[in-house]
């Protein structure tokens, strides 16, 4: 067997601290398959070495969560006996290197985690961050990106119900494509991956084992540099037609009483789920790799163990039940093969052509993985509050905003994608939340993903924690009670401190939102190293959420419903510009302080509002985030075609007013007799509400500041996306 | 000048659509069928006359657009 | 009016479909595996939309060529309703039930939403309960809707009123010929459409237009 | 035994894809690109040896399969 030189070590991503405590963990030098294992199981993807200090922080508890972070996702009762399940995952870096193939995949990925805890999955979302739009790659990976998660969501028959789309030039060679999955499960029916028991049978599942992306996850953990093109791994392909019978099979398995524990072969494939398994069961595992099938000839042990090959899960089941299962598997015309056993031994045991090529301790490959506490600055927000009195004219302005790549429409994105199937959807794209009816049933999960990095990279405390308050805010604005929530950290190299400080700082201020609103994480991901060049991506912790809705035939939504209804800004006005999309996409600077996060105001009117919504009395809500109170009227407008006619109050100063980015507001409108209602409860509950006008006409009227047909923002609205994307732009 | 250039994907690399048609032509009763992949043909007709120069124009079309070269490989063949 | 459901591996509106009908019609639809060429004695047999095979080859091409399709083009050419929703329209098509076949979207992109249809053929046992010129709006989601068909068949299906259902003015998501959107056979017992009536059966959710197709064939039907 | 099957779209039908790539490439600035279309290329690896009898059974998976001859024309290559 070839010696281990500094050089493989180095290229296998470890340092020599951690080579060396790899030699004590095993008492000898690893062999190459060793090394490879723990390579893949040490990286930062699979251990969380610079974050599991610090992600301990989070609350992860509540009255309703059945199962937190550790699960392959978070458990939420939601009661009659059913529950949520819910993750949220990324594949930032294959799908910059192959961007349909690496956006499909990791839709399979995240639909894999959801159904092998026993969930039917329902509905997907999708946070997107692409580069500066005249990179010259962006508009192909737009394309491919997109193209990708539909043609992998809408093979699989599950609706793409939400997401968010920006553009900035950090992520010009390191875009973000988070993929977050909600599915449905029974309460008493939900497998966990701990193998408990020995002597019981570990099962293979799925597709075929080829050489593909072999050391993924230790890709997913390196920074990209000019060269990384070139070395380009073997991309992982998706075949969504496998993943739509093995998630059929598996369904159809779970409800025998035939496994003891499963787990999907993601990330570090075989090796992860075969190794976690048996360590969260407390057992040892012995794995044959000639049992497991196989694409390609002449595979190695080091290729099968991280193989990353789509579609295969890892099952343990009780004995006797394998041609039960078997005949499950193989009618969904798929590969089913024994390949290991459990034991008593707590060491994970690899053969390969009747030799031993790996021996380890299972809890080698995870407890004992690396933990850093990397040093870090913290970061020093600017906390100039920005008055600015702009005295643009109003109507320019806004059709610059609306029209801009960061808030334009976004339907040439989600017209791709199937976002009815399953004919459940209430509120697709184009909702402050989706909307999917729990199927047979009067209740509904209300679902988005939220992140600012514009906010974020200005005070990284406060806008993690206006992630958590906005996406608390959509859910809200749909009528549903936020119940937890989903994280995706996408950082820079956390081995610089700046970039270390922005991480803890972040969730810090996710941990401090999250404990005041009862909005526990029950799930998460981390994506580090998004760099190119040494040059860092904003900071963009993405928060994924689930609420819910007691009965789905009273909610709200963003279209005006009526002519002649009074519209109501909910939540105090302060006039500050800073870090808002108006300063950055009309005057192009960024600047100030982003408007503060005031969680109890946040809670207050949230209540106020939802309350209104489940009592009947509120159907049309729009929440006010990126663009302010009068980008939130123009979209209840646009998505009614009933236009509106708004009178400032006194004194107020235009564009701070309209275009000023305060937290915990919304608009809403009902009939004028329901008017004084709304005004004398707000009074009543110390809520701050004002009359803004009402709807009706075909423009948005401001009187002398000026009016704007409906047509015209429409246009301004959806044109940007489309033209760029045929090249005219 | 007509060419035509072949795009099949790298061995090694899956494809789901050729495993699939093998499944359907096997299950259709045609016996020894053994790997099946899929791939394109892209047939384009050129102004160019010279052989050489249609050769590197071609290359150059597969490089930038015809062909993924992260999983895909191309051929070019010109017509007589 | 009895009805099945055929389940082809990677169907994926099979759910949808039978919920509709168990709502128009009282009853549970059978559901019928693929690979099972007995269906049960039945007034109307769905081949619901998905993605059937993965859409591997040709959207429908390997559905078409599973031992059910035998005992649906036996019980088609006896008389019995045959509804191809989307990916079973292509199913059909690829079954030669009804003409023509689909091809990619002229946009080359999959396109999910709500369409304008015109109903021009009042007069099947599938759209009785529309009036003729009515226009409805019916969600459409797939990526290969572009109906062609030599200049024949698209002259004998004018003709023969076997255009069920077609495009609103501007409001073509695909590219079809002559703007189709649905097709019947000659003996008008099969009908092929693109968009999904099943997904416009409850207000909640999209709409009602859906709903007069399915009374359309309890009326017809029984 | 190895076999190529080219799978064309008829004269006559429009081919969106072909006229994509076409105007792509025009796009990218190569001059002179004529008529683009896309076609599919399945190769298949046979157990059987001999000539007439692959092609008869290609023929026949063409037939029932892998063209839909409504739209498509195929063409059968046998490697040597
Ligand atoms: N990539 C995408 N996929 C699906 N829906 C999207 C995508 N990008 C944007 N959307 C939809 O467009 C609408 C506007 O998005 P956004 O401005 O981020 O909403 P909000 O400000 O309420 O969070 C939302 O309904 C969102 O779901
Ligand atoms: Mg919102």
């Amino acid at each position: 067997m070839s010696r281990i030189s500094p050089d493989v070590v180095r290229e296998h991503g470890l340092s020599e601290e951690e080579y060396a405590k790899i030699e004590a963990l095993l008492g000898r030098a690893p062999n190459m398959v060793e090394l490879g294992v723990f390579s893949v199981m040490w990286s930062e993807h699979c251990s969380y070495k610079s974050t599991r200090a610090h992600l301990k922080k989070l609350p992860t508890k509540g009255k309703r969560v059945i199962h937190g972070p550790g699960e392959n996702a978070g458990v939420v009762d939601i009661g009659d006996g059913d529950c949520v399940v819910f993750k949220m995952e990324s594949h930032n870096h294959p799908s910059f290197i192959e961007p349909y193939q690496g956006a499909a995949t990791g839709v399979g990925g995240i639909l894999r985690d959801v159904f092998t805890m026993g969930a039917r999955p329902i509905a997907m979302l999708d946070s997107l961050r692409f580069g500066a739009p005249d990179h010259p790659k962006t508009r192909s990976l737009v394309s491919g990106v997109v193209a990708g998660i539909g043609g992998y969501g809408n093979c699989m028959g599950i609706p793409t119900v939400a997401g968010e789309t920006a553009f900035d030039e950090s992520y010009n060679g390191n875009i973000l494509v988070n993929a977050m999955c909600v599915g449905l499960a029974k309460k008493d029916k939900i497998f966990l991956s701990a193998a408990k028991g020995v002597g019981n049978p570990i099962v293979y599942v799925g597709s075929k084992t080829g050489r593909d992306g072999i050391h993924g996850a230790t890709m997913a953990s390196a920074e990209f540099n000019a060269d990384s093109e070139e070395k380009r791994p073997t991309v992982q392909v998706g075949d969504p037609f496998a993943e739509k019978l093995v998630l059929e099979a598996c369904l159809e398995l779970m409800e025998s009483d035939a496994i003891i524990a499963i787990q999907d072969m993601g990330a570090a494939g075989l090796t992860s789920s075969s190794s976690e398994m048996a360590d969260k069961g407390g057992v040892g595992a012995e794995i044959d790799l000639d049992k497991v099938p196989q694409r390609e000839t002449n595979m190695t042990a080091y290729d099968m163990m991280l193989s990353e090959s789509q579609e295969r899960m890892l099952a343990v089941l009780k004995p006797g039940r394998e041609k039960e299962a078997e005949r499950i598997f193989k009618k969904w015309g798929l590969d089913f093969s024994i390949i290991g056993i459990t034991t008593d031994t707590h060491r994970l045991i690899v053969k390969h052509r009747n030799e031993v090529v790996a021996d380890m301790p299972v809890g080698s490959l995870s407890d004992a993985a690396p933990v850093y506490e990397r040093p870090f600055v913290k970061p020093e927000p600017a906390h100039e509050m920005l008055l600015t009195d702009a005295t643009r004219a109003v109507v320019p302005s806004l059709l610059k905003v609306l029209g801009s790549p960061d808030m334009c429409s976004k339907r040439w994105i989600w017209e791709q994608y199937d976002h009815s199937v399953m004919a459940d959807t209430v509120i697709g794209p184009g909702g402050d939340a989706a909307l999917v009816r729990v199927h047979n049933t009067n209740k509904g999960l209300a679902m988005t993903v939220d992140a600012n990095p514009h906010y974020c990279k200005a005070d990284p405390y406060e806008g993690a924690k206006q992630a958590v308050a906005e996406a608390w805010r959509n859910l809200t604005a749909v009528g549903a009670h936020p119940l937890a929530v989903t994280d995706n950290l996408n950082f820079g190299n956390p081995e610089k401190p700046e970039i270390m400080g922005q991480i803890v700082a972040a969730v810090d201020g996710i941990g401090e939102a999250c404990r005041f609103l009862d909005f526990p994480v029950v799930s998460g991901n981390c994506s580090l190293y998004n760099e190119t060049q040494g040059e860092g991506i904003l900071p963009t912790p993405t928060i994924g959420a689930v609420g819910l809705v007691k009965d789905v035939t009273k909610t709200a939504s963003i279209p005006f419903k009526r002519v002649g209804d009074a519209i109501f800004l909910i939540g105090e006005v302060r006039c500050q510009l800073g870090r808002s999309a108006y300063l950055r996409l009309v005057e192009s600077r960024e600047a100030g302080a982003m408007p503060p996060v005031d969680l109890s105001a946040e809670k207050q009117n949230g209540d106020f509002v939802r309350d209104l919504i489940e009592t009947g009395i509120v159907d049309t809500c729009h929440d006010i985030s990126d663009g302010g109170v009068i980008v939130a009227l123009a979209e209840m407008a646009m998505a009614s075609g009933v236009g509106a006619h708004i009178v400032l109050p006194n004194g107020m100063p235009p564009i701070p007013f309209l275009f000023g980015e305060e937290q915990a507001r919304y608009l809403i409108a009902v009939p004028t007799e329901k008017a004084e209602k709304i005004l004398t409860d707000a009074a009543v509950n110390g809520i701050f509400a004002m009359m803004l006008g009402e709807t009706g006409g075909l423009t948005l009227r401001l009187d002398e500041l000026g009016e704007v047909s409906l047509e015209s923002l429409k246009k301004s609205h959806e044109a940007w996306l489309p033209s760029y994307m045929a090249g005219d732009s | 000048m007509k060419a035509r250039v072949f795009i099949r994907l790298k061995n090694g690399v899956l494809d789901p659509q050729g495993k699939a048609i093998g499944k359907a032509l096997t299950g259709l009763g045609f016996a020894g069928i053994g790997e099946v992949r899929q791939g394109k043909l892209i047939e384009i007709e050129l102004d160019e006359t010279d052989e050489a120069a249609a050769k590197t124009a071609l290359t150059e079309m597969c490089e930038k657009l015809l062909a993924n070269t992260v999983i895909e490989r191309y051929e070019i063949e010109l017509a007589k | 009016m009895k009805s099945a459901v055929v389940i082809f591996p990677a169907s994926n509106c099979d759910r949808d479909a039978a919920v509709a009908l168990e709502q128009m019609t009282g009853k549970k639809p059978h559901l019928i595996w693929h690979a099972d060429s007995d269906i049960p004695d039945v007034d109307l047999i769905v081949l619901p939309g998905g993605f059937s095979y993965g859409d591997y080859l040709r959207c429908g091409a390997m559905a078409s060529q599973s031992p059910v399709m035998r005992t649906v083009k036996e019980r088609a050419e006896k008389g019995v309703s045959v509804l191809g929703i989307c990916n079973g329209f292509q199913i059909l098509t690829e079954t030669h039930l009804l003409p023509g076949a689909l091809m990619r979207n002229a946009g080359l992109k999959f396109v999910c939403r709500p369409v304008g249809l015109a109903v021009c053929e009042a007069q099947s046992r599938f759209t009785r309960r529309y009036s003729s010129g009515q226009t409805v709006v019916f969600p459409v989601a797939h990526g290969e809707g572009n109906y062609t068909a030599d200049d024949d068949t698209l002259k004998a299906l004018e003709a023969e009123g076997r255009i069920a259902f077609r495009y609103a003015e501007g409001d073509n998501p695909n590219g079809s010929a002559h703007d189709i959107a649905g097709i019947l056979n000659e003996k008008r017992n099969v009908l092929g459409l693109m968009p999904h009536p099943e997904r416009v059966c409850d207000a909640l959710i999209g709409g009602t237009d859906g709903r007069a197709m399915f009374e359309s064939l309890i009326e017809a039907i029984g």
